[in-house]
């Protein structure tokens, strides 16, 4: 299915939907604000996106981008959910209910960027060690121990 | 950073009985970890009550590494995260690259990614089946299935010299050209892998001991390798039809014809022998690839030793041993990308683990954690 | 006094024994496997690696000889000398001539069948002093499966009991009749099945399982102690294998002389070669799994088999 | 303290040379030939030193005969990454291999830290940083002949050690770089 025929298909099976849905660089996004993240969650997978295949964030500065990745096998296509967080006070409602999926990577995501995700089971970190300081992944992270790589290209 | 453990706990059983539970530390260094993984199975009795899967033990973090790296410094990075098939994360890494920066793949390198990645599929299939059988105590079969992967990696180190972290695969083509007679010696391979494959589907396929050991555990139901996001053998192991080759075709694939294999039980069994009867379709694969493969560049043309892309993000994912491995790539239009991301299939399975052994036996926890094959390189990256 | 000071020397020759045997039986094992694997074995350490398995004990008597802080003192060190003594008892029962074993005692069969049985407190104990759930748990799966092996082992035995009249080993030897090998061989099939299980060898080999438990009830014995337990599993596997020769095939098929001789250490030989050719092709089993090999297949079938050998000893007046 | 450790001081107190003599010889031959890896798989280099042990470069020949057990190794192989998170564990399977005990440090990522060097938060650079390292092999990941060979190289070592504390005491004030009144080996802890 290409991209012009799922955003008509998304449209007509969800209404509610559809105002966000947006084409970014030859990918479907549906771009929501992190409080509605649950509800979008819940209705995309209704309409048959019964796959989370991947959870990520980038860090670019004044805002976290949070990075969902849904696969559906009757529509036979993907689309990305995308939502920002502050860093100040990264809270977001966990998936785990929606997709079991999410389990283990929004603790990645925890782990690395310090995201906080609410309603999540088990949320420890998963990475590094129960006592590490701080969140690597996040582009303010520094650390002594790390030796930064001479800049030669 | 403490290894302690308390070795008894007591808890309250459903029916209000306390149990006398006992917590087994598996791991980090353990023979049926298939590396760093640790497992804290909390037992009553023999049976498994409950299983924390921990792991992390060899998390590098190649994705910060990468933020510093220009986007061809990154690969031999990439042959680290599944070290086990170093082919598929140079492919998925360099896919991405091309669809950030718009780069064309001339046919003949999409032919030659294709055909040394199946024959990867081959090598990491036999290392999974191995190992599994070498957690139910059948070494034998480890060293048989060995045998096979070592003509694979042997058909590698003629290709490009290099027996485990190949950095093959280059963004825009293959590192270099096929040498001389290669496809020779790689139909030699596959016109006689065929015989070993059945030794072995008899010698511990066909096993009684074995079957009593593999069926029936670790059932893993359709649903839930959906919704876990189980991908690759485990998930086709519990029947979900899913394969990106066949269902999200990329690369030449479309031209290929072959058969997604699939198991009726979701047990340990038949996510172990769908490994095997893949491999009977990889080399399916393979001879036509190289039927199908013409002359021409291996690389593409008027490439930048300095990729710089334009910003944006881009996603891309191939179908690897352990499932669909996809990479997230962030541009911000300098030399380096900007965020790098893992999908890890291997990591998406092995969260499966504190939900299949529980019931189980500690004899059943290494069966399960060996029909996962997890890969801890791309599991903790 | 004379008994005493022949029990003595007989004693220390059976331990001298035990070492030869597992010097031997380690290099066999360890050649056999490579056979099979496809592999070479030991080549650097004297003739066909021959030494290897000298090297090998020189340097783990010459390591250094831990005893974990947490573990139960006394009971760990004489854990593996509860071990040792039973098995290198019962080499001293098997008949190896004609009308001869070292201890010529009227219970010799039973005696063998017997008093190994004692080494499952050796292993129980050594798994428990530990203090280390792996060893817990290979010391409490050694005992179950070698008590329940102990049933139909000794039951195969004794459909030979029958036959012959007598619980002497020696007895059995000599009267060995060569109608006997087909009338007894489900008889043979579960001495060797449960041979095998009771001396924790794979596919039987749970208690030291190595991709569960590491290494199971001696995890965390080093140095000359492991050595004394691995010195027993080969022991006990050269003693399973002459006794199964000298009883199911009267020892040389009931041939005197240098030939006899030479027949009885050949089939001996054939029996540990098919036990180590069976570790290296079958996976291990599961602790239920094997429970229910011992109790609903192995016993019945030792069961028919004296029902057998009742039947023919009632009908066929041989003696 | 091992019964060779007790027999060595007696040795070394009397005028017993010709005895010591032998029985070093016999000693070093044993350890030499007998060198049992504690397989420390940690990463990539785990699929060689897994290799090197399987029937192609078959492992066994040399005697060398991998044990999953610490208890019951004397040599351990570190095959790969070590992080931060798995330190102390490499640290407590090292502490509990008795003694003599050797580390083999495989690959560059145990060497100085390898491909993981620069800007990583979470790898130990260098197993040299918190065990003693007798041999090291370099390779991303080294072939299993290399393993074989830093095995040999170890054994070449093993042969030099005697029982006697006085005489090893002496061969490593022979090392070079070894600092004045250096005691014993790396492998000794006391």
């Amino acid at each position: 299915m290409n991209l012009d025929e799922l955003q008509h298909r998304l449209s007509e099976l969800s209404p509610v939907l559809a105002p966000f849905f947006s084409l970014e660089f030859g990918d479907a996004v549906v771009g929501v604000s992190s409080d509605k993240l649950l509800e979008t969650a819940r209705e995309l997978r209704e309409i048959g996106f019964d796959r989370l295949g991947m959870v990520t964030a980038v860090d670019r500065g004044e805002f976290l981008t949070l990075v969902y990745r849904l696969q559906s096998r009757s529509l036979s296509s993907a689309l990305f959910v995308k939502t920002k967080v502050s860093p100040a006070e990264p809270h977001v409602a966990s998936l785990f209910e929606v997709w079991p999926a999410a389990n283990w990577q929004e603790r990645e995501v925890f782990d690395l960027f310090g995201i906080v995700f609410d309603g999540h089971p088990d949320l420890r970190r998963i990475m590094l060690p129960d006592d590490f300081d701080g969140h690597p992944l996040r582009k303010d992270y520094d650390n002594p121990a790390m030796i930064r790589r001479p800049d030669y290209i | 950073m403490t290894l302690n453990i308390e070795s008894r706990t007591k808890t309250v059983s459903e029916t209000g009985l306390p149990v006398d539970e006992i917590v087994v530390n598996i791991g980090p260094s353990h023979p049926s970890t298939h590396g760093v993984g640790r497992v804290l199975v909390h037992l009553d009795g023999d049976i498994v009550v409950k299983a924390d899967m921990i792991v992390g033990y060899l998390h590098r973090g190649i994705e910060k590494m990468a933020e510093n790296r220009t986007y061809l410094q990154v690969c031999p990075l990439t042959d680290r995260l599944d070290y086990v098939g170093s082919m598929y994360a140079n492919w998925a890494y360099c896919r991405a690259v091309e669809r950030l920066a718009g780069i064309r793949v001339p046919e003949r390198a999409e032919y030659i990614r294709v055909i040394v990645c199946e024959l990867q599929r081959i090598a990491s299939h036999m290392m999974g089946i191995g190992s599994a059988a070498a957690d139910t105590g059948a070494t034998t079969m480890f060293i048989y299935a060995f045998d096979v992967r070592e003509r694979i990696i042997e058909l590698f180190e003629v290709l490009c010299g290099s027996r485990l972290t190949y950095n093959y695969v280059r963004p825009g083509g293959v590192s270099m050209d096929l040498p001389e007679g290669w496809t020779d010696d790689v139909l030699k391979f596959t016109s006689t892998v065929r015989r070993p494959l059945d030794e072995m589907d008899k010698l511990f396929f066909g096993n009684t001991i074995a079957r009593g050991r593999l069926k029936g555990v670790g059932v893993l139901s359709a649903e839930d390798a959906v919704a876990w996001g189980a991908s690759g053998p485990t998930a086709r192991g519990s029947g979900v039809n899913w394969d990106l080759r066949k269902h999200d075709p990329y690369s030449v694939y479309p031209r290929m014809e072959f058969d997604v294999v699939i198991g009726d039980n979701g047990d340990a069994y038949d996510r172990d022998r769908v490994r095997l009867l893949e491999c009977y379709e990889s080399v399916k694969i393979i001879d036509q690839a190289i039927s199908q493969m013409s002359g021409g560049a291996y690389k593409a043309d008027g490439l930048a030793r300095l990729i710089t892309p334009p910003p944006g993000d881009a996603y891309d994912h191939i179908e690897s041993a352990r499932g669909s491995l996809g990479v997230y790539l962030v541009s911000d239009g300098s030399p380096r990308p900007y965020r790098m991301k893992v999908r890890s299939p291997a990591f998406c399975n092995l969260a499966l683990v504190p939900k299949l052994a529980v019931g189980h036996t500690l004899a059943d926890l290494v069966v399960v954690l060996g029909s996962l094959d997890p890969v801890f390189g791309e599991v903790d990256r | 006094m004379t008994s005493l000071l022949w029990g003595a020397l007989v004693g220390l020759v059976c331990g001298i024994v035990i070492a030869v045997a597992a010097l031997l039986g380690v290099w066999a094992e360890r050649k056999v496997s490579a056979r099979i694997q496809l592999r070479l074995g030991p080549q650097e350490s004297g003739p066909f690696g021959l030494l290897q398995t000298l090297a090998d004990t020189v340097k783990l008597v010459l390591k250094e000889d831990i005893t974990p802080t947490q573990v139960d003192v006394r009971i760990f060190r004489l854990a593996p000398l509860l071990v040792f003594v039973p098995a290198a008892a019962s080499l001293s029962v098997i008949p190896l001539a004609r009308g001869w074993a070292p201890f010529n005692i009227a219970t010799g069969a039973l005696f063998f069948l017997a008093v190994p049985a004692i080494s499952v407190i050796g292993v129980l104990l050594a798994g428990w002093s530990s203090r280390n759930t792996f060893a817990s748990i290979g010391g409490i799966r050694g005992a179950s499966q070698m008590i329940s092996y102990e049933l139909p082992r000794t039951l195969s035995v004794l459909s030979l009991c029958v036959l012959t009249g007598s619980v002497s080993a020696v007895t059995i030897h000599d009267s060995f009749r060569w109608w006997w090998i087909p009338l007894n061989a489900m008889g043979f099939l579960v001495y060797f099945i449960a041979s095998i299980a009771e001396l924790n060898r794979g596919p039987f080999d749970l208690p030291e399982a190595e991709s569960e438990l590491v290494a199971g009830y001696f995890a965390d014995y080093s140095g000359i102690r492991w050595a004394v337990f691995m010195m027993v599993e080969y022991g006990g596997l050269v003693a399973a294998a002459f006794f199964g020769a000298a009883v199911f095939f009267g020892g040389g098929l009931g041939i005197g002389g240098p030939v006899g001789a030479l027949i009885f250490v050949g089939i001996a030989v054939m029996i540990v070669v098919t036990m180590m050719w069976v570790k290296w092709t079958y996976p291990r089993m599961r602790p239920d799994q094997l429970m229910n090999l011992a109790w609903k297949v192995l016993t019945p079938m030792a069961l028919v088999q004296l029902l057998l050998a009742g039947i023919v000893t009632a009908v066929i007046p041989w003696h | 303290m091992a019964i060779v450790d007790k027999l060595g001081a007696a040795l070394d107190n009397g005028a017993a040379g010709a005895i010591l003599t032998s029985v070093d010889a016999l000693a070093d031959w044993s350890r030499g030939q007998s060198l049992w890896p504690m397989p420390m798989g940690t990463a990539c280099c785990a699929m060689e030193l897994i290799a090197a042990s399987f029937s192609k470069f078959d492992f066994d020949r040399l005697g060398t005969f991998p044990r999953p057990d610490p208890r019951h190794t004397d040599v351990m192989v570190l095959a790969g990454t070590i992080t931060e998170k798995m330190k102390p564990a490499v640290k407590r399977l090292y502490d509990q291999m008795p003694d003599p005990k050797w580390v083999v440090a495989m690959g560059n990522c145990t060497v100085p830290g390898g491909i993981f060097y620069y800007d990583t938060y979470s790898v130990v650079r260098g197993a040299d940083s918190f065990l003693p390292v007798d041999v090291y092999i370099s390779g991303c990941p080294p072939r299993p002949e290399a393993l074989q060979d830093g095995i040999l190289q170890l054994r070449e070592l093993v042969r030099t050690e005697s029982i006697s504390r006085g005489k090893r005491h002496a061969r490593n004030l022979l090392l070079p770089g070894a600092p004045a009144g250096a005691s014993d080996g790396g492998g000794d802890a006391e």
